[in-house]
């Protein structure tokens, strides 16, 4: 098991994943249950891009079919929270 | 320096040919008793008699190609015709047989011969006497055109033509017969291959020939007043063109207005133009003007016939217009 | 033997029609005798024999309409000094129609090109030698043409004032390079543009299939199928892969797709993907992420933006359905895929819903026809029924 | 009257005109001997094999361009171009072929020529039109109708100025008297009393038109005598008439008191170039023309006074064919000029034709 991270400590890694991604972006503002594609103008390469970090920064399997749980800030706090827990 | 008229100094040219060589005659219509419609041969016949001052019919095409013949036949004949509009009566010898014979026969005949005519408007003389037609001429080959602007070329030239072995065609601007000049002292010196650079300057070329060079230089003078800089180029020899003194000029100035007293569509100008287009297009720095004649037959009132031709106002205003 | 050939009655007659015959075979002809009346644009005209003889044969028929020199008779020859002319050329074939008569239109004068710079040739010349962009420039000249003098005072400026060159430059500089490049093209350059329909149904559950066996950072996206796809049937119509300069189009050997990748600040620049028909899908992906990567920080090195022999844009992310690209000279090709919609569709005679992607080509017309445009997308849709094998 | 009708009847006047000018020159038969005799025959077989070769030739694609024959009309050349020595000119019209032979340019470079060989006598740069021959002081090959007399004149005004003897010989057609330069030409050779004989070939037509559909008055030694000038007409069929009219005139000039005008009533028996559909005379009229065909005339001339044998025609026959023979071989093997000389000899001064 892995030491449980607070979800203000999830939150601010993602963001800072999102602005690797998109440096141009403004994070702080993000709403949290829209799609990062239409607030961020990520395209498909950036997603991928931001799956595998999340892959890498929380050691978590995401399979493709759960792609679109990951599409909001809120679904990826709550995808985090299930699979540490 | 001596001062001279236009016309005396064809007329020093003529006895000079006269006196250097025995074969050398003169023929055309009333150049003898009448003494040259222009005045060119007053005196002539007394000098020379009427064996080499030769009065003829009025019949411009067989004088023209009596000359060949002549020419053909180891003489030297230098034929006046009045104007350039009644050339074209004897338009078939010039181009069918004086400027092909040698070609065609495959080198074995040449046409030494000379013919002087009067071309231009501005003397309200109409539209069957005064227009410039030695852009035709230049257009064939095998021939060389000349077309004396300065006293100098008009004593010189005719001296020059009168070496070369083949026809020579001399325009001389009727409206330039009573301009009174300064005749330089190496006038026997006259190169007729080259253009003339009449006033060197490095903003814009205009470049003419003949009676529009005076009208031009006038306007390069009104164009100094107003700081721009004009250079002339007397073009001189129309045929064979020589493109390198055009070039050089405009490859130094970046600007080009022609101006040519011929109609425009299809004029020597339009020829000068595409010359610059083709050897210095990148050097251009604005597009090639042109100046002519309005497309009108030359009328006679004095302020249409004005009107009609390149006038140093029209000149600087196309520069003007070049300059942005 | 002599033969009896169609005359040149004219410098200007290329053939002639038999009228009639004035001799039947077996009549003796002499020199300078009628042989035959020939018809010709000008008027019939008896024509005379040059031989003397006995007319062994008349093969031309009244009406025949026949070429200068065709051999019309044999005539079997008495008497004649012995001459040796080189016998000329004898041709029986038919006459081709006359060509249809051209009508020229009449073209009202075209106007000046818009968004054409107006400069003068020498001003031109220079702005290239000293770097400058005259585009920005306001020109002094003659209808407010750019002119030598501007450009010398524009050079003054640039040098005069050192500009720290910022984002802001960057992008002004690169929608430039995109304005000429595009104004290039639709100037030069005769587009025609063909599109297809593709079933991606066996493509994407092939790609989810795959991904599924790949760890995350191994995953592919479809767009690579496409890029991939796109290269192989470049092997079957290479004309498409090809550079137009000095007014021909040559062919490359290499395969290089520019891939579109657009710039998160605006812009666009297509880098290349090199040898794209020979890596796999896995280095395609992982070339391609790392082109994505650098093309956005800015570090795409100048070979992959000058040497991509064709281009691939795909617009699907933005919901497009249908891209009509403009050529990015000197290739002469460009793809556009647009995205991958549910559709209806028709499938062994019964209408199902399925993955459907357009996928297009602007072609240059002056290297390649629409048969050939067309063959080159039926088989990128080939190739995607056989995800597998990409 | 009609033109027709006035042709018709200008053309029986014409020919009865020419019989009675042979009826006077059958007098001078006793005098020639059999030399001269077979010179005229052999120079209009020379013409008239030459041409007819040059017509096979034409048909084969070997010669291009106008062709103008002369058939028919042979006695012309062959008896005038004799009566002008060396250092006299000649300047002659597009159908010029028969001048030139008998002038004394080789058969091979006037054969290269109507090839447009470069070993033409005109560098191959004529053609049929426009033979030239420096050595022979021939001026063409002039073939603007009407053109070559401006030239003449002036020809001759060059020897009258230098003080020389010679004679210009001007030939040209019927055709030529409608132009202006023909009557500029008379009046200004006739004014300035210039030693140049006017031979005019009148065939009876111009191109296709007919004297007396272009004339209003076809009697052209009339307009000649108009300017002052002595005129004869001849009947151009008949070669000892031609010659010894010539002959008398060229010395009438040489004598130095002004031009003179000869008329040849000829005809051709082919068409205007190679070929047309002579829609402007009957077939009867070219076949009563041909009776009087000038070499079988002459032929039949020199047999009646034994002048003229069996074997000496086939000799006379051998020979031209050999002749012409070896000026198409020599034709044939001839280079052609290379492109690179285009613009020789625009100018003397090669650097002058750029």
């Amino acid at each position: 098991m892995n030491t449980p991270l607070s979800e203000d400590e999830m939150r601010s890694r993602i963001l800072r994943i999102l602005g690797e991604i998109a440096p141009e972006a403004d994070t702080t503002s993000l709403r949290p249950d829209v799609s990062f594609r239409d607030q961020l103008d990520l395209d498909s390469m950036d997603f991928l891009n931001f799956v595998a970090a999340l892959h890498k920064e929380f050691h978590i399997e995401i399979p493709e079919a759960d792609y679109p749980k990951y599409m909001t800030l809120n679904g990826c706090l709550a995808q985090l929270s299930a699979a540490r827990s | 320096m001596t001062k001279i008229t236009y016309r005396e100094a064809v007329r020093a040219g003529l006895r000079d040919a006269l006196q250097r060589n025995p074969r050398v005659f003169l023929m055309g219509e009333d150049v003898g008793k009448y003494g040259g419609t222009y005045a060119c041969s007053k005196g002539l016949l007394d000098e020379f008699g009427p064996e080499r001052i030769r009065d003829t019919p009025l019949s411009e095409s067989t004088f023209v190609g009596a000359g060949i013949g002549a020419a053909l036949g180891g003489m030297r004949p230098i034929v006046e015709v009045m104007t350039v509009n009644f050339s074209l009566l004897a338009l078939d010898q010039i181009l069918n047989n004086a400027a092909t014979l040698r070609h065609m026969s495959g080198g074995q005949f040449n046409v030494p011969l000379v013919v002087r005519m009067a071309t231009g408007a501005g003397r309200q003389m109409a539209a069957q006497h005064s227009h410039s037609l030695e852009g035709w001429y230049a257009h064939i080959p095998g021939i060389t055109v000349l077309t004396p602007a300065t006293v100098t070329d008009a004593r010189g030239m005719l001296f020059a033509a009168i070496q070369e072995p083949d026809p020579v065609f001399i325009f001389e601007h009727a409206y330039l017969y009573s301009m009174e000049g300064e005749l330089e002292e190496s006038w026997p010196a006259v190169d007729i291959s080259r253009a003339a650079v009449r006033r060197p300057g490095k903003d814009v070329s205009l470049i003419t020939f003949g009676g529009s060079l005076w009208k031009t230089l006038a306007a390069a003078t009104q164009l100094a007043q107003e700081g721009i800089d004009a250079e002339v180029v007397d073009l001189r020899v129309l045929r064979p063109l020589d493109t390198g003194t055009i070039l050089t000029s405009v490859r130094k100035t970046h600007r080009a207005v022609v101006i040519d007293e011929a109609w425009r569509t299809g004029s020597f100008a339009a020829e000068v133009a595409a010359q610059i287009m083709e050897g210095t297009f990148y050097d251009l720095d604005a597009p090639v003007a042109r100046v002519c004649s309005e497309e009108v037959p030359i009328p006679y009132p004095k302020h249409l016939e004005e009107a009609a031709l390149p006038q140093p106002n029209k000149i600087v205003k196309a520069v003007r217009r070049l300059l942005g | 033997m002599a033969e009896f050939l169609m005359p040149t009655l004219g410098a200007d007659m290329t053939d002639g029609i038999l009228v009639q015959w004035k001799k039947k075979e077996g009549d003796r002809i002499t020199k300078g005798e009628i042989i035959a009346e020939v018809d010709t644009e000008k008027a019939a005209i008896d024509v005379e024999s040059h031989t003397t003889g006995i007319i062994e044969r008349l093969i031309t028929r009244p009406g025949d309409k026949v070429p200068v020199g065709a051999v019309m008779a044999i005539i079997r020859e008495e008497g004649r000094p012995t001459t040796s002319v080189a016998s000329p050329r004898t041709i029986t074939t038919p006459l081709a129609p006359p060509p249809p008569v051209h009508r020229i239109e009449s073209i009202a004068a075209a106007p000046s090109q818009a968004g054409r710079l107006r400069i003068s040739p020498a001003a031109r010349k220079l702005a290239a030698e000293r770097g400058i962009d005259a585009s920005t420039l306001q020109g002094s000249g003659p209808e407010g043409a750019i002119t030598l003098a501007d450009i010398e005072r524009a050079t003054t400026a640039t040098a005069g004032v050192a500009k720290p060159v910022g984002a802001a430059d960057r992008q002004g500089r690169m929608r430039q390079t995109i304005a000429a490049a595009m104004a290039r093209s639709k100037r030069e350059i005769p587009h025609y543009y063909l599109s297809t329909t593709i079933d991606m149904g066996r493509a994407i559950t092939w790609l989810k299939d795959s991904n599924e066996q790949r760890p995350v950072t191994e995953r592919l996206l479809y767009g690579v199928l496409l890029i991939k796809a796109v290269a192989l049937a470049l092997r079957r119509v290479p004309e498409l892969n090809a550079l137009w300069k000095d007014g021909e189009a040559s062919r490359s050997e290499r395969i290089h797709i520019g891939t579109a990748i657009s710039l998160r600040q605006g812009g666009l620049v297509a880098p290349a993907l090199h040898d794209a028909d020979r890596l796999s899908l896995g280095e395609l992906m992982q070339n391609f992420q790392d082109l994505a990567k650098r093309a956005r920080a800015g570090s795409l090195r100048s070979s992959e933006l000058s040497d991509p022999t064709i281009t691939v844009t795909s617009l699907g992310e933005q919901g497009v359905e249908t891209v009509f690209g403009v050529i990015y000279p000197p290739q002469v090709a460009l793809v556009g895929f647009g995205k991958v919609v549910e559709r209806p569709w028709v499938a062994d005679g019964a209408v199902v819903p399925r993955p459907v992607l357009m996928a297009s080509l602007s072609a240059d017309h002056r290297v390649t026809d629409g048969h050939r445009g067309g063959l080159f997308l039926a088989e990128i849709d080939r190739l995607l029924q056989e995800p597998q094998s990409l | 009257m009609s033109s027709q009708h006035r042709n018709e009847k200008f053309i029986s006047n014409y020919k009865r005109n020419a019989d009675n000018a042979r009826e006077k020159r059958d007098d001078m038969t006793p005098s020639l001997t059999r030399e001269q005799g077979l010179e005229l025959l052999r120079q209009m077989l020379r013409i008239r094999r030459f041409e007819e070769r040059a017509a096979e030739l034409y048909q084969l694609g070997k010669i291009h361009g106008f062709l103008h024959l002369y058939i028919g009309e042979e006695a012309v050349a062959a008896g005038s171009i004799p009566s002008f020595t060396n250092e006299d000119a000649i300047v002659a019209t597009y159908r010029e072929h028969g001048h030139a032979l008998v002038r004394g340019t080789s058969m091979n470079q006037l054969m290269a020529e109507l090839y447009g060989k470069a070993a033409g006598c005109a560098h191959g740069r004529g053609g049929s039109m426009h033979f030239f021959d420096a050595s022979r002081r021939f001026y063409g090959g002039l073939a603007i109708v009407a053109g070559g007399l401006p030239v003449a004149v002036g020809l001759a005004l060059a020897d009258k100025m230098q003080g020389r003897t010679r004679v210009t010989g001007c030939y040209f057609g019927d055709g030529a008297v409608a132009e202006g330069e023909f009557h500029e030409s008379l009046n200004l050779a006739a004014l300035w009393k210039l030693p140049v004989l006017f031979l005019c070939e009148n065939n009876l037509y111009a191109m296709g038109t007919a004297l007396a559909r272009h004339q209003s008055q076809p009697d052209i030694a009339a307009k000649a005598k108009a300017y002052a000038m002595g005129a004869d007409t001849i009947d151009g069929m008949d070669v000892l008439a031609v010659e010894t009219a010539t002959g008398r005139a060229v010395e009438r000039v040489r004598s130095g008191n002004g031009p003179y005008f000869l008329e040849y009533r000829t005809y051709r028996f082919r068409a205007h170039s190679m070929y047309d559909a002579e829609l402007y005379r009957t077939k009867d009229e070219v076949s009563e023309w041909k009776r009087r065909d000038p070499i079988a005339t002459f032929e039949q001339t020199l047999r009646q006074a034994r002048l003229l044998r069996d074997e000496d025609l086939q000799q006379l026959e051998a020979a031209i064919a050999t002749e012409i023979e070896d000026a198409v071989a020599f034709a044939e093997a001839a280079p052609w000029e290379p492109i690179e000389d285009l613009n020789k000899d625009v100018y003397t001064d090669e650097r002058r034709t750029t």
